[in-house]
């Protein structure tokens, strides 16, 4: 092999401390090399040239560079050799400014280091292969997994920069909670005014297939190439033959028994249902386990009214399978359930609140359809027990946030606004009422957030309480809620009418088992990891899945759509080219000497390692041994390393060349 | 007289957090003793126990290994998986009496240029204190070129 | 010539001044090993003892030895032949199925090319030799052309006397100049010390003629499919046999520059000995590599050198792990029809 | 005797395993591993104090198995070996036929009688007589009072030496050290198709027995066994030099439990040590 080693003076960078003439001239005398120089800038034009010039002339087999650190130029050198004809991972890079120059100051000390790192680099490129960047075709298609606002952007901004996109939802609308709200912070505009186009949007976008009422079942394959098998769910109506009238639902006799998702179990629903009436798709479905006819086999009042013959109660689950280059999850929020009982839950809960029990304690997305024109109460802010108009109610705020020892460490960081909020809404439709904030501390980062509590306190009087709330219950119709003042340092007691807690915002319970499906990581809470919390925050470490949304934290609305659409950015990133190029840094098997014993796919953190049969021409096993998916595998070694027989080596960095660098230290 | 003993030390690190942390340093302009040679590794998860035994072969007084510390690791659980592996490795070296307080562990990310200085110059001087690591290098004695062997025949 | 004698104690004196002479002394101590002595103390001679676990066939063919060291130096490599080993070794208390081992082995190393390394051992070594009163249910010598008594490969020969005396047989003018030199310390044989006589009978088990003649004709036979069946293919069994022979040729690095090249030990039995830099092994299982242990020992060494590749110490099956047993295997061949279920 | 005999006569008439590894009877009272394959070989099938041999370690030779079951005689020293190979992907549950032998103790030197002198030392510190799971369980229990855990001693003392000591106490076992393998291939663990010092192009690890490379050798078998080995002692008994290699093997089993509470071969669902992590694994020793 033919080395030409390169000494970078990096102006004085390097050559003030280390005599680079020298270094270049004991660099002579290596085994292998046959060409050495050193010049004033090696990245430079003229260095660069330098370095082909060489190439070309001594016909270098490989390129040993002593410059600074390799995450600096090691790109720059490749590139310049791979331009004169050498693969460019016959580049080594010997770190001579940071890792010398730099950090030294005797001059013969650090020359004397500098010739060391240059015989590492020199004795490593012995041992570096040709490698080829890896190819992988990608397919040009997204699955976006969740229809809120956050899948919503997503799927829309994928869909008009043309690309398919796969919606898949698993209630029977999109919308997700934003459809729920009555009017949004700071601007208090309408929730459903801004949603519902999008909606409508998504469902009439030619690019976008919706896959309402359905959930996503299994997923295959690694960035680029997924297989995703998704399972619709039996809506036990045709879908293709409905044309949304609603008389299957207005005629069907069970109605006030089922109590509505939407509404928050503040109204009731039919056993055939659309959750709200700007459903999309506006397609009813049989929710079977209150229908009569699935319960008693009689009935079918929706199916004779249904002048189009699309109720079918025989359909079945089906299973279709999509091919998708990218995922991007959005599957949202769930609210605290502090009603549930604590030992059905590792949280304690806030029995003392009395939520569940007392039909005026209710919770933030209850109020929201409370206040909201299509809600149950069609917007008048009536409370449940008895749709009288509540006089003075009290917002109670970190239920279940901030709190170790009752809910989680976290905070909510959206309930300060939206409780600001729903006083706001409740002092504009009830101008005598009173409206109390129990609160630990009020945080309204964001644009004209701040401001927005401002309003609340200064323009519409809502008094804001510092402290928490010990325990509420019921007194003539009334609810005493008794907590502290800590400012004023005095216990506090109101009678109020209605109380509103703003609890927590939680990841969905499905989320782990979602997380396990995609191989992506999850923290203690549930909520999805991001790749690196600075500068990854949307990606996950299984390439090409996303995040959005508040299933990775809790968030607001603009928060959500604006990582929605950066996930679709990462998307669209990925779609930007044919084949996806990475590094050839990754792991490969000997499968002749591999003995199947799979410690590789324990260490692994990819999923990187699969399990291939190998046959004879007959047919009949031979063995079975370890393969690497490359889609997957992100170069970390830890296999190399387990393994104990070295059949699995990393590419790049295998063990011939750490022990050609290693060896060389003898001369040290 | 007699040479001071300068030590060689082999610093095994990885390249997302502790290279680049040494690059920091650099970056930083922390002067630092220069007995050490970093070998760059992706990750902890990838430094064989033999890297340990090769390195001592080849004349390492001490060997310093260092990667991201505990949860940021570049690929998840590298050094997690690392560290499970030293903790036998060193009790085996123990066990062998092979000095294994000549075996340096630390976690340096990429922002802690400064702790990464101090850890090398601590390094360095703990192996200055305790001398060559004559124990290992004895046992080349049979793969060296005998003393008594004056010239040998030069081939081209 | 006259008969000699000497005594336990004088034959201790010889190797006192043997040692002062820096002289390697090779011999049985009280862990009835084989090792180079250092004082005349650790010497015991126990003609009832069972065979050493390993021969000493270490002091003339070494498991690692080097054949040259080399330097790269640029474009250049210096090479640097090794110290040879000139020092005289002596090997006391051999039993004749050591001792018979090193003709047998010289014949390799002397047959195309001549191994000086080991040759300048063989001839500066004096091989004392000592009958053997030991038998078991390994021991087989006396069917392959050995016996007890057998003195080939011995310059010197000892045979136990009582009250602590050998009889002295010189064999070989080394063996005669050994005695001559060290004369004060033997004795005219008065014939006061009578022979002690050997209690143990060694069976004859096989007709190593008839095993040879199957060999030469069964290479394809069935046998084959079960002799080995149990093997692991370790080397234990070479590595203890007094006649195995096989090296591997190796290059060790010292550093990226220098290093040496080697030669150790290797076996047949190792499932990489055969293995071809394609990948493909002619001997890929063990049951065709055992079968070349028992040929190469019974049939092609007769074949190329008119020597058995044996001499019956027993050594390979008494440590086997897993009981392997050559003695039962020869046995069983000489129980097999010519041509049994050949399947040419 | 019979009952073994006929547990393996049964097993074979009725398929229940295409062959059965075992142990026959071998000169002077010896057993030695044998492969009875028909109804007729059963009969030669034995166990007895002399039964030493893990057999386990010829199961890795099957682990692509397609024709029906392997039946193997097992001590319950012997079964650990077979759960760890399972749960090392060598071979499937499903694929054995496990008889499983009440074992009252094994012989140290096979040429002798076995008696309090003449035991192996696993046997010293071993918790079971019976194997903790089988198809079919054999031979009767019988007690027998173990001999003192003399290397347990010993490891103390060692523990107690110099660090100097210790190597000097190493450095003279590991120089007998012939390089014959022989405890590499008799360890059912070490299954490789290709060891990693076979790995010749170059040779980085030395494969001479040199001090150094010596030394190589023994730190990686050990290495590759810690948290692996399930104390079958083979290796130690298979060296023809007697290196006191179960000292190296035993310690690094004993350090898997102080450190990691794990014991390898004693469950077949368990993850193992290597390939997993504990994010609470100790730390004191990284800066």
């Amino acid at each position: 092999m033919k080395i030409g080693v390169f000494v970078c003076h990096c102006g004085e960078n390097i050559g003030r401390t280390v005599n680079c003439p020298e270094v270049s001239k004991a660099c002579a005398s290596f085994p292998g090399v046959v060409h050495s120089e050193d010049y004033k800038y090696m990245c430079s034009d003229p260095g660069q040239n330098l370095i082909k010039q060489a190439i070309r002339e001594k016909h270098l087999d490989a390129v040993v560079v002593g410059s600074c650190s390799p995450h600096m130029h090691e790109k720059t050198f490749r590139k310049a050799c791979a331009s004169a004809g050498i693969n460019s991972y016959m580049v080594e890079i010997a770190n001579l400014r940071e890792h010398c120059s730099w950090i030294h100051e005797d001059i013969a000390e650090a020359t004397k280091k500098a010739i060391d790192l240059m015989r590492f680099a020199v004795e490593r490129v012995k041992f570096n292969h040709p490698l080829q960047t890896i190819k992988v075709p990608v397919t040009k298609r997204s699955l976006v997994i969740g229809g809120g606002i956050s899948g919503i952007q997503a799927a829309l901004d994928i869909a008009n920069a043309g690309f398919e996109v796969v919606l898949v939802e698993k209630e029977p609308s999109i919308g997700g909670h934003m459809s729920q709200l009555s009017e949004t912070f700071p601007t208090l505009d309408c929730s459903q005014c801004i949603l519902t186009p999008r909606m409508v949007e998504v469902y009439q976008h030619p690019k976008i297939k919706l896959l309402s009422y359905s959930e996503v079942e299994n997923v295959e394959g690694f960035i680029g190439n997924f297989k995703v098998t998704i399972r619709r769910k039996a809506k036990s109506v045709k879908e293709e033959l409905c044309t949304g009238c609603g008389l299957c639902a207005e005629k069907c006799p069970i109605k006030k028994k089922a109590l509505s998702e939407f509404d928050e179990g503040l109204s009731n629903r039919s056993a055939i249902y659309v959750p709200f009436p700007q459903a999309v798709p506006n397609v009813p479905v049989i929710d079977r386990s209150v229908c009569t006819y699935f319960k008693t086999g009689k009935c079918e009042m929706c199916k004779k009214v249904c002048g189009r013959e699309a109720i079918d109660f025989t359909q079945q689950d089906t299973f279709v399978t999509e091919d998708v280059g990218s995922i991007i999850v959005a599957t949202g929020y769930k609210l605290y359930s502090i009603e549930k009982k604590p030992e059905e839950s590792i949280y304690k809960g806030y029995g003392e609140y009395g939520y569940g029990k007392y039909k005026n304690v209710i919770n933030g997305l209850q109020f929201e359809r409370i206040a909201s024109a299509s809600g149950p109460t069609s917007g008048e802010i009536l409370r449940p027990s008895d749709k009288t108009e509540p006089k003075k109610i009290v917002f109670i705020q970190c239920v279940g946030s901030r709190d170790e020892s009752k809910g989680f460490s976290y905070c909510s960081k959206i309930c300060c606004m939206y409780t600001a909020k729903h006083a706001m809404l409740y002092k504009h439709k009830v101008h005598d009422g009173e409206a109390y904030v129990f609160y630990m501390d009020i945080r309204s980062g964001g644009k004209n957030y701040e401001e927005f509590v401002r309003r609340a306190i200064e323009e519409d009087h809502v008094n804001y309480i510092r402290g928490r709330v010990s325990k509420i219950y019921e007194e003539d119709g009334k609810l005493i809620v008794k907590g502290e003042d800590t400012l004023a340092g005095l216990p506090v007691v109101i009678e109020a009418d209605l109380v509103v807690l703003a609890t927590a915002m939680i990841a969905q319970q499905e989320a782990p088992k979602l997380a396990q499906t995609l191989n992506i990581s999850y923290d203690k809470y549930g909520y999805f990891q991001e790749a690196h919390p600075k500068l990854r925050p949307v990606e996950t470490n299984t390439g090409g899945v996303f995040l959005a949304g508040a299933c990775h934290s809790p968030r607001d609305i603009p928060e959500s759509v604006a990582m929605a659409s950066a996930a679709a950015a990462k998307s669209l990133v990925l779609f930007g080219a044919d084949m996806l190029e990475r590094e050839p840094i990754i792991a490969k098997v000997d499968e002749s000497t591999c003995a199947g014993c799979f410690y590789c796919q324990k260490v692994c953190a990819y999923n990187a390692i699969e399990k291939k049969e190998i046959r004879d021409r007959q047919g009949n096993l031979k063995k079975v041994v370890a393969f690497v998916n490359s889609g997957l595998c992100q170069g970390c070694g830890t296999c190399n390393a387990t393994c104990p027989s070295k059949s699995i080596e990393l590419i790049g960095f295998n063990d011939d060349q750490i022990f050609a660098q290693i060896n060389a230290f003898a001369e040290v | 007289m007699e040479e001071k003993f300068e030590p060689k030390i082999a610093a095994f690190v990885c390249n997302w957090c502790t290279y680049t942390g040494a690059d920091l340093a650099g970056t930083s302009r922390l002067k630092q003793e220069a007995n050490a040679r970093l070998i760059r590794v992706p990750c902890t998860g990838r430094i064989d126990p033999v890297f340990i035994i090769k390195a001592f072969e080849n004349g390492a007084d001490g060997v310093l290994i260092s990667g991201c510390h505990p949860g940021d690791c570049h690929y998840n659980a590298g050094n997690f998986h690392a560290r499970r592996r030293w903790i036998l490795f060193k009790n085996l070296l123990d066990f062998i009496g092979i000095d294994s307080s000549r075996l340096y562990f630390s976690w340096v990310s990429a922002s802690e240029g400064k702790k990464w200085v101090d850890i090398v110059d601590g390094v360095i001087d703990a192996v200055r204190i305790k001398g060559p690591f004559k124990q290992y290098k004895k046992m080349n004695k049979e793969i060296e070129i005998p003393v008594a062997v004056e010239e040998g025949v030069s081939v081209k | 010539m006259e008969e000699l004698i000497i005594s336990n104690d004088n034959l201790k004196k010889i190797v006192h001044e043997l040692l002062n002479n820096d002289c390697r002394v090779i011999g049985t101590t009280a862990e009835n090993k084989f090792k180079e002595i250092e004082s005349a103390d650790e010497l015991v001679l126990n003609p009832g003892s069972v065979p050493t676990g390993s021969s000493f066939k270490e002091y003339f063919f070494p498991k690692t030895e080097p054949l040259f060291f080399y330097k790269q130096n640029h474009s250049n490599v210096d090479l640097f032949d090794p110290i040879p080993d000139k020092s005289k070794i002596v090997v006391l208390g051999a039993k004749p199925c050591d001792a018979a081992a090193l003709p047998i082995i010289s014949k390799v190393f002397n047959w195309d090319y001549k191994d000086d390394l080991f040759n300048s051992r063989l001839d500066n070594s004096l091989i004392i030799g000592m009958s053997c009163h030991y038998s078991d249910e390994f021991c087989f010598c006396n069917d392959i052309g050995g016996s007890p008594e057998n003195m080939k490969g011995s310059d010197v020969f000892l045979k136990p006397l009582a009250d602590n005396y050998f009889k002295v047989t010189s064999i070989t003018p080394k063996g005669e100049a050994f005695i001559k030199e060290y004369q004060k310390y033997f004795e005219k044989d008065l014939g006061k010390n009578k022979p002690i006589e050997r209690k143990v009978e060694n069976p004859k088990h096989f007709d190593y003629d008839k095993v040879k003649t199957w060999l030469d004709n069964n290479f394809e036979n069935k046998f084959w499919d079960t002799a080995g069946e149990m093997c692991l293919g370790c080397a234990q069994c070479a590595f203890v046999c007094p006649t195995c022979h096989c090296f591997d040729i190796i290059d060790e690095q010292n550093g990226s520059c220098a290093g040496r090249r080697a030669k150790n030990w290797d076996a047949c039995q190792f499932s990489l000995f055969t293995k071809h830099a394609s990948g493909h092994n002619p001997r890929d299982n063990q049951e065709k590599r055992y079968r070349q242990r028992i040929s190469h020992k019974f049939k092609y060494y007769m074949d190329k050198f008119d020597e058995v590749l044996c001499t019956g110490c027993g050594r390979c099956s008494r440590g086997c792990p897993v009981s392997l047993d050559i003695l039962q295997v020869v046995e069983e061949i000489n129980s097999l029809p010519e041509n049994s279920n050949s399947i040419q | 005797m019979n009952e073994l005999k006929q547990i393996c006569k049964d097993a074979l008439t009725e398929k229940k395993a295409r062959f059965i590894i075992g142990y026959k009877e071998d000169k002077n009272k010896r057993v030695k591993p044998f492969i009875a394959k028909t109804p007729e070989d059963a009969e030669k099938l034995t166990f007895s104090h002399h039964a030493v041999n893990n057999l386990a370690v010829y199961l890795s030779r099957f682990k692509n198995n397609i024709d029906g079951k392997i039946g193997i005689v097992v001590k319950s020293c012997d079964l650990k070996a077979v759960t760890a190979l399972i749960q090392e992907n060598q071979i499937k549950r499903d694929d054995l036929f496990i008889i499983g032998v009440n074992c009252s103790g094994v012989v140290l030197d096979v040429a002798k009688e076995f008696n309090k002198d003449n035991t192996q030392i696993k046997c010293k510190y071993c918790q079971a007589k019976t194997p903790p799971y089988y198809d079919a369980l054999a031979e009767e229990s019988k007690e027998f009072e173990m001999p003192d855990d003399d290397q347990a001693e010993l490891m103390a003392k060692i523990d107690k030496m110099t660090a100097e000591e210790r190597l000097e106490f190493w450095n003279a076992e590991f120089e007998k050290c012939i390089k014959c393998y022989a405890c590499r291939q008799v360890c059912p663990m070490c299954y490789c198709e290709k060891c990693i010092v076979e790995k010749s192009e170059p040779q980085w690890i030395d494969s001479s027995s040199t001090s150094r490379g010596n030394f190589s050798w023994n730190i990686i078998r050990a290495f590759h066994q810690a948290g692996r080995c399930i104390g079958c002692h083979e290796c130690e008994r298979a060296c023809p030099m007697g290196i006191p290699l179960t000292l190296l093997t035993r310690k690094m089993g004993m350090v898997a439990f102080s450190e990691f509470g794990y014991r390898h071969g004693t469950s077949l669902t368990e993850p193992t040590l290597i390939g997993t992590y504990s994010t609470s694994d100790k730390e004191d020793f990284i800066k």
